[in-house]
């Protein structure tokens, strides 16, 4: 990690102190905010040198409604990005774009170019099983197989050929519960569905499940949304492990969590990219007013 | 309250009964009747059911009624009925046009078709029907594989077919014929069980279905009823049987022998209740109608000689009932 | 895993790589097969298009005469015209003199007979129709359009053909409609009737209207019935039944019921309606009740695999937010079942629309010639008509048959599309 | 025809008209009055017991402290109006005729006797004749002129006597049900027990459904059984209905022996079922997640429309077309050396059949498909999962259990069909496995035993019963086994 | 709120930071706690005087597996609890026994009593539909009817019958929408589907859609899990002006904001309830060491 935990603990409680009394002025300030937003450009080191992955003006469109707007972003080889930003700013949708899952939603429709090592993600010629196989995804609610917990991790491993026998799966599927920190909760009964698990289980099984196939991006949409603290660290323990080979791209509402996980922070406002820096430096000098607001909790 | 009259019965007569139905209607106050196409049997069985307006008021039938039917009619209180004979209807043996025109005997039917034949190497015994092409039947018949397509056991025209031509070829061997006399039982068993090999093939009651397949399929014959072959000479011909080929004169005269009468019958109890049914048997019974230049002939159905159409519509007319059979 | 040796061990990307050639290929013959599928079924419907509407296309034109009739007092034997009369006239007669007058020259009782002929039965009774209608015509000489008789009407249609069915028609007679045909005072035109008029005996008279309203009407009870009978069961069984072996009963129950052939459903109602409830034969009624027995399985199963499939998620914000059972299931469930039911329905009344063997049990397989008005009226049904023409030894009800097809298949049509636009309209995925 | 007799065609409506009792105008009360009428008032009680709850509720403080929303006030009272209403004239139209034909019977001269009730049915129909005018009075006693006219002037006097009584009853309960609303009213959860009753009415039907068919199968497969021993029936390997056909001769033993009859209803099933399974399946697969959604609009019905030809068409089809084909390919390849190939063949006929069931499935399995949620296609997808390997794996197993349902219903419909069989597979009962030869089904011998020219009593008659009942228990003992194996396999989502 | 602003920034600063060095820890820790946990009795105090909802003895079964052991609980009128515990302890299970959304799974059982101002929430004759309308819900996963937005937030008003006339309903949802934060987003797309919103934006449409009924307690899990900090505050703010006149449950892993909302806070591990205390004495001096080590960030 980029950031100290001292530093980042200490600027978070500051933020939290910072962030009740100014609640009342939200809603006008938020308006303004979005006026802004609207006109800004992309501040920041978006670009990076060693690029995994790189999107050049990038637009997402639902239907007639534009969801993102023309964003320039690199994600460099083992590097973990945070994606911040207020709820309903389009990070979803953007990190969807990346193994092209929004091929899915009917009207949704992307523009601009996204490339992994090279490869135009959205060449139509694209076999996006291998895109995807490379470029894993954690949905941002949870969505386990109606099948046995066993069978939800072994599924990606399966499809994919990884495991020659049934005690190499086993092997897989073990370790990954484990990784996730699930495995003790659910090692006697990973023959019942993943479907009867609990809200922060059913998360950290479709996190199990996706790094058993190891893939070499890993988007993450919210990964400890339902997690208490001791099963968050757990993750974030795991990412940081991960990001020792591979790329990571993380959506999160915790700015602590962004702060202590990623070595990069992007900042998305009304479907636009304001800000791109070091994770250090968007917590402490950002460049943009707009993310500047947005991390000390206000708006304006 | 029911104000038509309503017919039940075979579906030989059906085509007949419903133009007299029509005509009926369209010529008079009253509606015209329903008439539905049940089988003979299916017909009885209703009929025979009870004297109301839920029951019948005729049934068709393409033979006459049996006794055990006469009984149930009884029984259930249908005592006075009237029995009209309408005409006759010939069942054929057909081809496809496009193959060459088969003169068959009944015997030649019967070796060809029943289950069990005598023995052809000699001798009173019967075996399983050995017989895999005409020509093994009778040399002068052509080689080609014996192909059938017959009703099935459940139809009248496959009873008559087999009283008719079966039993009258079978009558030709006379250790068989001698069963007649003395095991009835025996006697019908070997002249009317049909062979179950595929030789004779079940094609169910459609018969425009048989003329379809006999253009398919010029090797096989079929079995159905004139009117099919009235109406279709140019895709089907019929064979001749004992030398005569099936015309309205050869059916009418009796020198074709597969032929069988055309009945329907009528409860007494409700003439004058249900409204027409004298007028109806009296359209029916008319010379337009049933004579040799009527509209059912027209129809396909083979006429009576005028004098016993006249001795019918004489008796029908007194609604003289049927005493016994 | 990459814990230990991770050099050796090759990566996810190429572990993919080593079987996508494989899956790709499946990928691709799955779809195919999809694709397959699908044509073998557009296909299947095709053929069978094609040979329905080819045989029966011809039914929807029909031969008519033209000619010059007088409605002459004295051959009619009228002096006045009212209904006494009019019922006894001789219509036939002044049909048999306009077309004398077109061929003086025949002699000869048979030759006439044979002349006669050519006029369908129905002819003079179109003609009392018209005098009916206008008393002023009688004793008038008008120009009036007849059908003609179904020998004649397949012959003129196989000479276009190019294929002469001649067996029917004597040499004569041809030579006169052909006269008649180059003349053109025989020609072919739309059979109006077809539409407007029951069975009848003769091919050429025969209509469809029957039919179809005693169908319009016998489904008009089966689809009010089963439908909602079969979705209240559907809903019964998978929101309000507790799991036990009751339900299970229940469910096999309904299951078998769908395997029960159809002609046991008429036995049934021979047994309850006619026998039991002492209804009359052929009518609509019964027949609706029959077919209701016999569709409410389909549209049962159909309704609850569609009320499964609804996500328990639904479910549970309903009740979440203090709705009732009733509610939640009105509100939510149904609608997003529909579609699933509404299938069942299209497909237990396409079944119900087709059937034939029940309805012989109870009376429907019978001549009707008089349009049905209402649901107690004695009718019959289209596949019936269907079945009892193609039953028919008359050549000219072979392409009617078809024709009758073709009307049932517009029927079916016309039915579904409003189940089918509703149906499109309430699907979602969510 | 006699002249006198040949009375106008078209002048039906002109009716005798001698009426002595003073009646209202004929069809003043009929049935639609009386429905549009109970209609009205039920809308108008509705309204009342809504708007009484509302008042009441203004009383205690607003809707929010009544026990329901108004709406169910309104309901609950509009029930307690309608429902018994209904009982009252759906058993008013069950017997009032017999109440009025009573009272008119009773009224005839005291010699006008009946010997059973069929003859009084005639009698009844006479006079119903005469008053329509489809019977002229004059050829019938005087007496029934009277009966007629007490006949027509009972009929108008009931209609309006029900009309009555049914308003008096809808105001009367319904206004006791206004009367009863106050705030603790459970009228909600009273609306919805009704609802629930109603529904159980509704899935019990079903059962009485089946309960019909047993009894109305039962009585005469006992006879059967009686005439046959029932061990014949199950393990006999000869089906010939033609050996038992006279009354005369004992059945044959060997000629009802059902199993060639469940053996060709097995292949010809099977082929269908071969066909329209996997044809089905892709179908309903391909249209619901491949196809454009324009294109899935369009051939879905179309497919319906597969279900909705009759099945004489198929029939004619099979036979005609199919089975020839089939035939002549089996010639020439010379496998008419090593089997029977018959022009009729189960073959044909299953093929044809299968081709007719594609839309149970397509259909069905289209709509439970389609209702899977996405969020679980996502989670494959993610994993980089093929299409086709997110619908096996992921898409049909959640969707089992709708499409195991559309299975079941075409597996019925094939068992039920007989057209096709009879035409294109022919009558024979063989025992074979050779789809090339021609073989019969159960319902088809049960259809045309019932059909055809029969005795009503002789075992090949009864035989259909026994045919139906037997397949009635086969097919009960498969849908348990269905039943179990889906339940074990059913993965329920979320 | 009984803890002032600023202690509970520091205190979670102070948990923040001593967090990540434990991780290593847990796995055993975890066991430990685990072991500890099974034999655990409720500390604290669970009653209260002016209890709106008492639980006594409740257990909770899943088919065979017990997944809460004999809570006893009160919860008073105008307050806020707060319900912490690790994934999987049973918190949401034991949420949705208050209002008995558990009858909707079919293999769970609960045991006990439960009262609602005195009213047997189990009694079998009990009207499930006005307790329901008594006591609203806002579920783990987001579950937006697949209707529009409007319709989703009138729903509840609707069958309760709340709005006369249309304008009623209309400022119902508007104002509902309002309180939830989402009425600046969706204003012009209130006729669309609410399923096409983003994470968080359908989980504030669920709260709206919740207290668009004023229920008399309200149910809360995790009901920010998917919220940026704005929005966040929105809801607590939300809560705080909520408690004024009704009572709240809310299930929430950010012990911070647990701290900020709740008056009283309850901890749970492993299916028992360990520790009820006034929030602020929970994070500051805990009297059961689990609820200590939990807090602390570590187990044991
Ligand atoms: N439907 C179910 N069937 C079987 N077990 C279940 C079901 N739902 C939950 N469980 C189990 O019950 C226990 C408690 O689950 P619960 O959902 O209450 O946890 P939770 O405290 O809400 O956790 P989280 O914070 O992860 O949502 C867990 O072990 C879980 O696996
Ligand atoms: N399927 C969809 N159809 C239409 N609009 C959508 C759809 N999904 C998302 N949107 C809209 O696109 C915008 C961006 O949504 P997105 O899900 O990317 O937000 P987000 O940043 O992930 O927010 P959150 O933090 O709440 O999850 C939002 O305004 C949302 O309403
Ligand atoms: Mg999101
Ligand atoms: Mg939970
Ligand atoms: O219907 P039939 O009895 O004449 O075969």
């Amino acid at each position: 990690m980029d950031i100290s935990e001292e530093k980042s603990a200490t600027l978070i409680a500051e933020h939290d102190r910072t962030e009740a009394p100014k609640m009342t002025e939200n809603t006008t300030a938020k308006q303004v905010a979005d006026m802004k937003a609207e006109h800004a450009t992309t501040v920041g080191k978006p670009l990076v040198d060693n690029a995994k992955m790189s999107m050049r003006g990038v637009d997402v469109f639902y239907g007639d409604k534009q969801a993102v707007f023309g964003v320039d972003l690199d994600i460099g080889e083992n590097e973990v990005i945070a994606m911040i930003g207020p709820s309903g700013c389009g990070k979803s949708t953007f990190l969807r774009c990346l193994n092209r899952m929004n091929d899915t939603i009917e009207i949704c429709q992307v523009k601009g170019e996204i490339s992994l090592d090279g490869l135009n993600v959205y060449d139509p010629k694209l076999d996006v099983v291998p895109l995807r196989a490379r470029v894993g995804m954690v949905f941002q609610k949870p969505n386990p197989f109606p099948k046995s917990i066993y069978e939800n991790v072994a599924y990606g491993p399966k499809i994919h050929g990884l495991a020659r026998r049934r005690s190499e799966m086993d092997e897989i599927v073990e370790t990954s519960l484990q990784r996730a920190g699930l495995w003790e909760e659910v090692k006697d009964r990973l023959h019942q569905p993943g479907t009867g698990l609990s809200g922060g289980q059913q998360q950290r099984l479709c996190i199990a499940r996706t790094i058993a196939v190891s893939p070499e991006v890993i988007l993450m949409d919210e990964p400890c949304s339902a997690l208490d603290p001791i099963a968050t660290a757990k993750i974030e323990e795991l990412i940081a492990e991960l990001s020792q080979n591979f790329t990571i791209a993380i959506v999160t509402h915790s700015m602590q969590q962004a702060a202590r996980v990623s070595h990069r922070t992007a900042y998305f406002h009304l479907g636009r990219l304001i800000e791109v820096n070091n994770t250090k430096k968007v917590f402490t000098t950002p460049d943009h007013e707009l993310t500047e607001a947005y991390i000390t909790g206000r708006f304006g | 309250a029911r104000d038509s009259i309503s017919i039940v019965g075979s579906s030989t007569v059906f085509p007949f009964s419903k133009v007299v139905a029509e005509r009926f209607g369209r010529a008079t106050k009253f509606k015209s009747p329903t008439v539905e196409s049940t089988g003979t049997g299916g017909g009885f069985k209703q009929f025979c059911g009870g004297v109301g307006v839920n029951f019948p008021d005729m049934s068709n039938a393409s033979r006459r009624i049996k006794q055990a039917e006469l009984d149930n009619c009884k029984a259930n209180g249908v005592t006075d009925i009237v029995e009209v004979l309408i005409g006759y209807d010939g069942i054929v043996i057909a081809n496809s046009v496009k193959a060459k025109q088969m003169k068959l005997s009944r015997k030649d039917l019967f070796l060809a078709l029943a289950k069990k034949v005598p023995n052809p190497s000699g001798g009173d015994t019967l075996v399983d029907n050995p017989y895999k092409t005409w020509k093994d039947v009778n040399p002068t018949l052509p080689a080609i594989k014996i192909e059938v397509l017959g009703p099935p056991p459940t139809s009248g025209t496959r009873d008559a077919f087999v009283e008719l031509a079966m039993e009258g070829g079978c009558s030709q061997f006379s250790f068989i014929k001698a069963y007649k006399s003395s095991d009835k039982n025996r006697f019908k068993e070997v002249c009317h069980i049909l062979r179950e090999d595929g030789a004779f093939i079940e094609a169910g009651e459609n018969d425009n279905l048989i003329v379809q397949k006999l253009n398919a399929n010029p090797n096989a014959l079929g079995i159905f009823g004139f009117s099919f072959l009235d109406q279709n000479a140019d895709k089907v011909q019929a064979s001749y049987v004992d030398g005569s080929l099936p015309t309205f004169d050869t059916i009418a005269d009796g020198a074709y022998p597969v032929s069988r009468p055309l009945y329907f019958y009528v409860k007494k109890a409700h003439i004058g209740l249900i409204p027409g049914i004298e007028q109806f048997l009296a359209e029916f019974t008319s010379e337009k109608a049933w004579g040799d230049e009527g509209y059912l002939s027209e129809k396909g159905l083979i006429p009576l000689d005028e004098d016993r159409r006249a001795t019918i519509a004489k008796r029908v007319k007194a609604l003289d009932s049927l005493k016994s059979l | 895993m990459n814990s230990t040796n991770s050099a050796e061990k090759p990566t996810t990307a190429e572990l993919v790589e080593r079987s996508l050639a494989k899956r790709r290929a499946s990928e691709w013959r799955f779809k195919q097969m999809g694709r397959a599928s699908v044509a073998v079924g557009i296909i299947a419907l095709l053929i069978l298009f094609t040979q329905i509407i080819g045989n029966g296309i011809g039914a929807f034109r029909q031969s008519f005469i033209h000619m010059e009739i007088e409605f002459d007092p004295d051959t009619l034997g009228m002096t006045e015209v009212n209904h006494e009369q009019l019922a006894l006239a001789n219509f036939d007669g002044i049909v048999r003199n306009g077309l004398r007058e077109l061929f003086p020259e025949v002699k000869g009782r048979r030759e006439k007979r044979e002349l006669y002929s050519i006029a369908s039965y129905g002819a003079g009774f179109k003609l009392r129709d018209m005098l009916a209608a206008d008393p002023g015509l009688l004793g008038q000489r008008v120009s009036v359009k007849l059908l003609v008789d179904d020998d004649v009407d397949t012959y003129v249609k196989s000479l276009r053909a190019g294929d002469p069915y001649e067996d029917r028609i004597s040499e004569a007679q041809r030579k006169r409609i052909d006269k008649l045909l180059e003349s053109g005072a025989l020609k072919l035109d739309f059979n109006t009737g077809f539409f407007t008029s029951a069975d009848s005996a003769e091919p050429e008279q025969a209509g469809i209207l029957g039919a179809l309203l005693g169908s319009l009407f016998t489904l008009l009870v089966t689809g009010s019935l089963s439908f909602p009978i079969g979705v209240a069961a559907a809903i019964y069984l998978e929101e309000y039944a507790k799991r036990s072996r009751l339900t299970d009963f229940i469910e096999v129950n309904i299951n078998n019921l769908a395997a029960v052939p159809s002609v046991i459903f008429g036995l049934l109602g021979l047994a309850i309606f006619l026998n039991f409830f002492n209804m009359p034969r052929s009518m609509p009624l019964v027949g609706g009740l029959v077919l209701t027995l016999m569709t409410l399985p389909t549209i049962i199963i159909s309704s609850r695999a569609a009320i499964k499939a609804v996500p328990p998620s639904i479910r549970e914000a309903a009740l979440g937010m203090g709705a009732s059972k009733m509610q939640m299931i009105l509100q939510h469930v149904l609608p997003l079942a529909m579609p699933g039911m509404l299938t069942g329905a299209i497909i237990g009344m396409a079944q119900a629309l087709g059937e034939t063997a029940p309805l012989l049990m109870i009376g429907m397989v019978a001549f009707i010639a008089e349009v049905p008005a209402g649901i107690t009226d004695p009718a019959t049904v289209l596949p019936v008509q269907i079945f009892l023409w193609a039953d028919s030894p008359e050549r000219a009800f072979v392409e009617r048959t078809s024709a009758a097809i073709m009307v049932l298949l517009a029927f079916l049509i016309t039915m579904n599309t409003l189940a089918i636009w509703l149906r499109r309209r309430l699907e979602r995925r969510w | 025809m006699q002249a006198l007799e040949r009375a106008c065609f078209f002048d039906l409506n002109a009716r005798p008209n001698r009426l002595e009792y003073i009646i209202p105008p004929r069809g003043f009360m009929n049935s639609w009055v009386l429905i549009v009428l109970m209609a009205a008032l039920c809308a108008t009680i509705f309204v009342a017991g809504r708007s009484r709850s509302l008042n009441v509720a203004t009383g205690v403080g607003g809707t929010r402290y009544l026990n329901s929303l108004p709406f169910y006030y309104g309901m609950l009272s509009a029930l307690w109006a309608i429902l018994p209403a209904l009982v009252l004239v759906t058993l008013w139209k069950i017997f009032d005729g017999q109440i009025i034909e009573h009272i008119v019977i009773s009224e005839l001269p005291d010699d006008v006797v009946f010997e059973d009730a069929s003859q009084r049915g005639l009698m009844l129909n006479q006079i119903y004749n005469i008053m329509n005018g489809q019977l002229s009075a004059d050829a019938a006693p005087a007496y029934l002129a009277d009966s007629v006219a007490r006949l027509q002037a009972l009929k108008a006097h009931a209609d309006l006597l029900v009309a009555v009584l049914v308003v008096m009853m809808m105001v009367g309960l319904g206004g006791f049900a206004w009367w009863r609303i106050n705030p603790q009213l459970r009228a909600r959860a009273q609306v919805e027990n009704v609802f629930q009753l109603v529904l159980l009415g509704c899935s019990s039907l079903a059962i009485l459904t089946t309960i019909g068919i047993v009894m109305s199968v039962l009585w005469e497969s006992l006879r059967f059984f009686h005439a046959v021993p029932i061990t014949d029936f199950l393990f006999g390997l000869e089906w010939s209905p033609q050996t038992a056909i006279r009354k005369d001769q004992v059945a044959g033993s060997s000629s009802f022996g059902a199993v060639p009859l469940f053996a060709g209803t097995l292949l010809i099933a099977g082929i269908a079922m071969l066909v329209a399974v996997p044809t089905g399946l892709m179908s309903a697969i391909y249209l619901s997640e491949y196809a454009h959604k324009k294109v899935r609009a369009i051939v879905k019905p179309l497919l319906e429309v597969l279900a909705g030809i009759p099945t004489v068409v198929y029939g004619f089809f099979a036979a005609i077309t199919v089975a020839p084909f089939i035939r002549d390919t089996a010639v020439s390849m010379g496998l008419d050396n090593y089997m029977a190939v018959t022009s009729e063949s189960a073959l044909a006929a299953g093929l044809v059949m299968g081709v007719m069931i594609i839309p149970f499935i397509s259909s069905l399995s289209d709509d439970v498909i389609n209702a899977v949620p996405q969020s679980l296609r996502d989670g494959a997808l993610g994993l980089g999962a093929t299409r086709s390997e997110v619908i096996r794996q992921v898409v049909i197993p959640a969707a089992l259990p709708g499409i195991v349902g559309g299975v079941l219903l075409a597996v019925s419909r094939a068992i039920g069909e007989t057209m096709i069989v009879v035409m294109a597979a022919g009558l024979a009962a063989k025992l074979t496995a050779n789809p090339l030869d021609s073989v019969t089904t159960v319902t088809v011998q049960i259809v045309t035993l019932l059909v055809g020219d029969q005795e009503f009593d002789s075992p090949k008659t009864l035989a259909a019963f026994a045919l139906g009942l037997m397949l009635f228990i086969v097919t009960l003992a498969l849908n348990y086994v269905a039943l179990h194996v889906v339940r074990k396999y059913r993965e329920q989502y979320e």
